[in-house]
């Protein structure tokens, strides 16, 4: 338990800091939003007007204590744009987001284990060297570009899919099945060239194991050893990957809603660069690193809970 | 005075936030030419008392003292340059990246003369040519020779050995414990052999230390104690020593 | 007809020859030693009669047990030989059991594989006592990392006999064993392998003494000498095997 | 079979470095310049065909392999020299010590170079530069972690006992024992970085987040390509096929280093 509370004291601890750090980037570089909102030829009394309205000359920490005192009780502030709330705006669309994550993870997963596994027991034959050429080939190409040649062939050629947009799940399920198959499909394919060799090579691991050949010396076949003994230890080992992937998957899924212009996190915060509302890309990039942050977090403790051999000395 | 001496020496490990004793109340002390054997079942703590020796761990209690001087409170300089270690396994007790001359001219902490390496080598058995070779383009034996070149380029007064041969293959085992005995009898040094194996302890040593459940159970010139075993744990352990 | 004859059984890696014309047979209630220094062709011998070689090894020759030819049996019969008529205990208990699943249910699975029913908790506490273990219920719900290497090697035996098979393979099965634990394992061995064939494979003399009468000793993949083990250590044909034998002395 | 993916990898690298080195000379047409024939199918001169504002695709091509080169390179690099003495500094300080850059890195792993190049961008505006320095920070972390978790390795031989026997200081150690050994493990994390660094800087410029508009990037052809899809859908084949084959080259390049570099794997292998 003792260890538990003290990776919960590190987390939390990397939520403050990093909270801090997206503040500096976005506050203490030159770039100011009364200079850009009013153009290059504003008089230095509007600027410094409006730096007063938004209570921009105020000290740094300040303002950083008053914006992070917001976010703990969900208040992300105001976009100095649209002069909405940001929490307002960015909750619909997170929703959007995860589901894109969400599904990509399992639809990876789905892919990864049984394609990964074939290539490690046919390894020394041409067909699991084909498959981990496959892989090494997919693990090379951006996702958006998978994204594009999905919307080439099965939205333009073949007309089964839409090419872009998004319906909400609470509206037509269908719909939103439909809409979602090809983007889920573009970051699935690459993320499970990614997680395939790790599965492939983790396979090849237990295959060496002498728990392995103990399961097959009491009559399991190769197959079901490696689904009885060898899944068990391979997913222990997994989890990390998976942890660590949510950050290449949450930049695909960014770069994903913008080939598909669905409504996500991603092409409002990319709205917001363009327009340089700094209040709303604070907030969405503040939720997706404590996204990342908060599953290695998750990761780490069930990764304690996991390993028998570690789970007497967390408990 | 003792060449080195344990004083009541304690070693506490602490493996995974849980402080566990490894070795306690170790009272030890090997005269110069003394040829000490430690013996023990795996986890009995003997390993630990090597280490404690040559000042790789802390005691949690108790000193150790080289020609009479702690190593604990003082500095374990002089005792470094006069005592060297053989490790079980060869593979991990050779850098990898190193060759063979290099890993030898370690201790010297100078750069050694083609001459120096050349009869470090004769003096495990081994070729000069053996000079330029990396460690896994040689055989467990030969490595284990040149971790022994190693251990007595510098001229130490006290060889710990490791379980020196266990991790090699049953035939070359002789040719390497012969090779350490020849060593230890012409330089005349001091010698402690840590070892699972009574056999080998009887061959090479004189007085030997019975370690179970990190305590000396036992100690005494060899014939004694293999003759007339006084600990019980001692009885089982030659009992159970199977010989041809 | 022994139970187990091989017969000039042959193991190819490419183009390296592991095992090379070995023959030999094992009565129903037989057992053999078999000596040699690592890469002797030892552990390819009674790997290949278990039939668990990698698939990089090309098997030649006969291996009859009971009757019945395994070179060239196909994967699916040979499945069910394996943990039922005939099984193996290997060197490392350290590393042989599942590090993510309870012995006890290890050691079910062996009968739920073969019996097409599942092991019940009862049975695997009686076959955990009869290999000796005091308190089989603690330890059927043990992970492996929590027990000794003895209560290991112990369990690991308990699968390997909790079938009746016919045949027992032990390779090296107490070369990383304490002194003190190798005397009992190998009482305890000496005593579950009656009424059965065993092969004993080992690198030390004084080791397969305590089990076998009869002892072949291997070199290169060749068997080069053979004979009661008694026999075998006072008068030493084969020079290689003078070596073993004074390995085994311990004298320098 | 051994070293083939080594020389497949180098091959490949080969490729786009000698295109990168003749674009700095020499392209067929002008990249930026726009000409009378648009949307031009592939044939000649212009080999690969003309994109929507008339320029040629295969001079864009090579240009855009300059600002890859020079991306990863510059982030790669940089981030190298950052994160491999942090990594062993982690692993050789006491514990207390050294457990504050494992964990600062830690922190900077959950900021993805994408988001990096946002904070930037929102702020300074996009250019190459804020694309060298997003890519190159969030790749430091891969090096402190490989740098650390092969330091703590290495100090758990035995040959590094026997070098503290032997009377090695720390610094000593660290130089004739850890970096020989941990050399390895950084080459190919650098090439695996490199050719991570390819797709973020494909990803930043097709997002409009990396170089300006006079530098043709893979990625912003990548962009100008997707509104013709329905009509030319060709002109997404040759940047994506480009930033693949880049990529991969890295990728099998770092696969190649790990068997010849490591000889211990050599043995296993």
């Amino acid at each position: 338990m003792r260890r538990v509370l003290i990776r919960l004291a590190w987390f939390l601890g990397s939520l403050l800091l990093a909270s801090f750090l997206i503040f500096a980037a976005t506050n203490a570089l030159p770039g100011d939003i009364a200079n850009f909102l009013l153009g290059t030829n504003a008089r230095p009394e509007e600027v410094t007007a409006l730096r007063e309205r938004l209570g921009l000359n105020r000290p740094f920490l300040v303002r950083y204590l008053e914006w992070l005192g917001g976010v703990v009780v969900g208040d992300f502030g105001t976009s100095q744009i649209t002069g909405r709330p940001v929490t307002e705006m960015i909750l619909p669309r997170l929703e959007v987001s995860a589901w894109l994550v969400g599904l990509a993870t399992i639809g990876s997963l789905l892919i990864a284990l049984p394609v990964g596994a074939y290539a490690a027991l046919r390894r020394r034959h041409l067909d699991g060297v084909a498959v981990s050429a496959v892989s090494q080939f997919g693990l090379a190409v951006p996702s958006f570009w998978a994204g594009i040649w999905l919307v080439v062939l099965f939205a333009v050629q073949l007309r089964w899919f839409p090419a872009g947009g998004y319906v909400s799940y609470w509206d037509s399920v269908g719909e939103w099945a439909l809409h979602l198959v090809l983007p889920v499909g573009a970051l699935s394919i690459v993320q499970a060239s990614v997680i395939s060799r790790y599965v492939r090579s983790a396979v090849i691991d237990v295959l060496h194991t002498d728990y392995f050949r103990t399961a097959r010396a009491i009559g399991w076949s190769r197959i079901g050893a490696l689904w009885r003994h060898g899944l068990r230890n391979i997913s222990i080992s997994l989890l990390t990957v998976i942890g660590l992937q949510v950050t290449t998957l949450l930049v695909g899924a960014i770069i994903i809603e913008q080939v598909f212009a669905i409504p996500g996190l991603g092409s409002r915060l990319l709205l917001a660069v363009t327009q340089r509302d700094l209040v709303i890309v604070q907030g969405i990039v503040l939720v997706l690193v404590w996204a990342v942050l908060l599953i290695n977090f998750l990761v780490d403790v069930a990764y304690q809970f996991l390993d028998p051999r570690l789970k007497r000395a967390a408990a | 005075m003792s060449l080195i001496e344990i004083r009541g020496g304690a070693v506490t490990y602490t493996r995974r936030g849980v402080p566990f004793v490894a070795v306690r109340d170790v009272d030890l002390a090997v005269e110069p030419g003394d040829r000490v054997g430690i013996v023990g079942g795996s986890g009995s703590g003997k390993t630990t008392i090597a280490r404690l020796m040559l000042g790789l761990v802390r005691p949690s209690a108790g000193d150790v003292l080289f020609r009479g001087r702690s190593i604990v409170t003082g500095s374990p300089d002089e005792l470094r340059r006069s005592a060297s270690l053989v490790f079980q396994d060869p593979n991990s007790s050779l850098d990898p990246r190193m060759r063979v001359d290099r890993i030898i001219a370690e201790p010297l902490r100078r750069r050694a003369t083609p001459v120096e390496i050349e009869e470090a080598l004769a003096s495990v058995g081994l070729d000069p040519q053996h000079a330029r070779r990396f460690p896994h383009q040689l055989s467990g034996g030969q490595r284990q020779r040149v971790a022994i070149a190693r251990a007595l380029v510098a001229d130490p007064k006290l060889l710990v050995a490791d379980e020196p041969v266990s991790a090699l293959d049953v035939l070359v085992r002789g040719q390497v414990l012969r090779l350490i005995r020849d060593e230890v009898t012409s330089r005349n040094l001091a010698l402690v052999m840590i070892s699972h194996d009574l056999t080998v302890v009887r061959e090479l040593c004189n007085r030997v230390c019975v370690v179970h459940d990190g305590r000396i159970v036992e100690a005494g010139p060899v014939e004694d104690v293999f003759q007339r075993p006084r600990d019980e744990y001692t009885v089982r352990l030659l009992e159970a020593t199977l010989s041809l | 007809m022994s139970f187990l004859e091989v017969d000039d059984l042959t193991v190819r890696f490419g183009d390296t020859v592991a095992v090379d014309h070995v023959g030999f047979a094992v009565e129903d209630t037989g057992r053999l030693g078999i000596i040699g220094a690592s890469g002797s062709g030892k552990s390819v011998t009674s790997l290949a009669i278990a039939g668990l070689l990698s698939e990089t090894a090309r098997v030649t020759g006969s291996i009859r047990l009971d009757g019945q030819e395994l070179v060239g049996l196909r994967e699916r019969e040979y499945r069910e030989l394996r943990g039922s008529k005939l099984s193996m205990i290997f060197q490392e208990p350290m590393t042989a059991l599942d590090p993510t699943m309870r012995v006890g249910r290890q050691i079910a699975e062996v009968i739920a594989l073969h019996e097409r029913r599942s092991g019940k908790r009862l049975t695997v506490e009686a076959e955990l006592a009869r290999v000796g273990i005091r308190d089989p219920q603690r330890v059927g719900e043990s992970f492996p990392h929590q027990l000794s290497g003895g209560q290991r090697q112990r369990a690991l035996i308990a699968m390997a006999i909790i079938n009746r098979p016919g045949l027992v393979i032990c390779d090296e099965p107490t070369t990383a064993l304490d002194v003190l634990v190798q005397k009992q394992i190998l009482g305890l061995l000496d005593e579950v392998l009656t009424d059965r064939a065993a092969l004993f494979v080992s690198h030390d003399l004084a080791v397969v003494r305590e089990v076998c009468r009869h002892i072949i000793v291997m070199e290169h993949g060749r068997i080069v000498e053979q004979g009661d083990v008694d026999d075998v250590i006072a008068t030493p044909e084969h020079e290689y095997t003078a070596r073993l034998v004074a390995a085994a002395r311990g004298t320098l | 079979m051994r070293g083939s993916s080594l020389w497949a990898g180098a091959f490949l690298i080969g490729l786009v470095a000698l295109t990168a080195g003749v674009a700095l000379f020499w392209t067929p047409f002008d990249p930026t310049a726009n000409g009378p024939l648009r949307l031009a199918p592939p044939g000649w001169p212009h080999l690969l065909g003309t994109d929507a504002f008339g320029s040629d695709v295969l001079s864009r091509l090579m240009a855009g392999a300059k600002v890859v080169l020079l991306v990863g390179v510059l982030s790669v690099v940089g981030a190298a020299v950052v994160g491999v003495p942090v990594g062993i500094a982690a692993a050789m300080l006491p514990r207390a010590w050294g457990e504050i850059p494992a964990r600062l890195s830690d922190i900077l792993y959950g900021f993805p170079a994408l988001l990096l190049a946002i904070l930037f961008a929102a702020a300074l505006g996009g250019s190459t530069w804020t694309a060298v320095m997003a890519i190159g920070i969030a790749t430091i972390p891969a090096f402190v972690r490989i740098a650390r978790a092969g330091t703590l390795e290495v100090l758990s031989q035995p040959y590094v006992e026997a070098a503290q026997l032997a009377g090695l200081g720390p610094l000593a150690i660290a130089r004739r024992h850890v970096l020989p050994n941990i050399a390895p493990l950084v080459w190919v994390q650098a090439s695996v970085s490199f050719g991570i660094a390819i797709l973020s800087e494909a990803g930043l410029s097709y997002l409009g987040l990396g170089s300006g508009p006079d530098s043709p990037t893979w990625g912003r052809m990548l962009r100008e390509a997707q509104d013709h899809l329905f009509s030319t859908p060709i002109l997404a084949l040759w940047p994506g096929l480009a930033v693949a084959f880049a990529t991969l080259g890295f990728n099998l390049l770092g696969d190649g280093l790990r068997d010849v570099l490591d000889p211990r794997l050599r043995e296993r292998a």
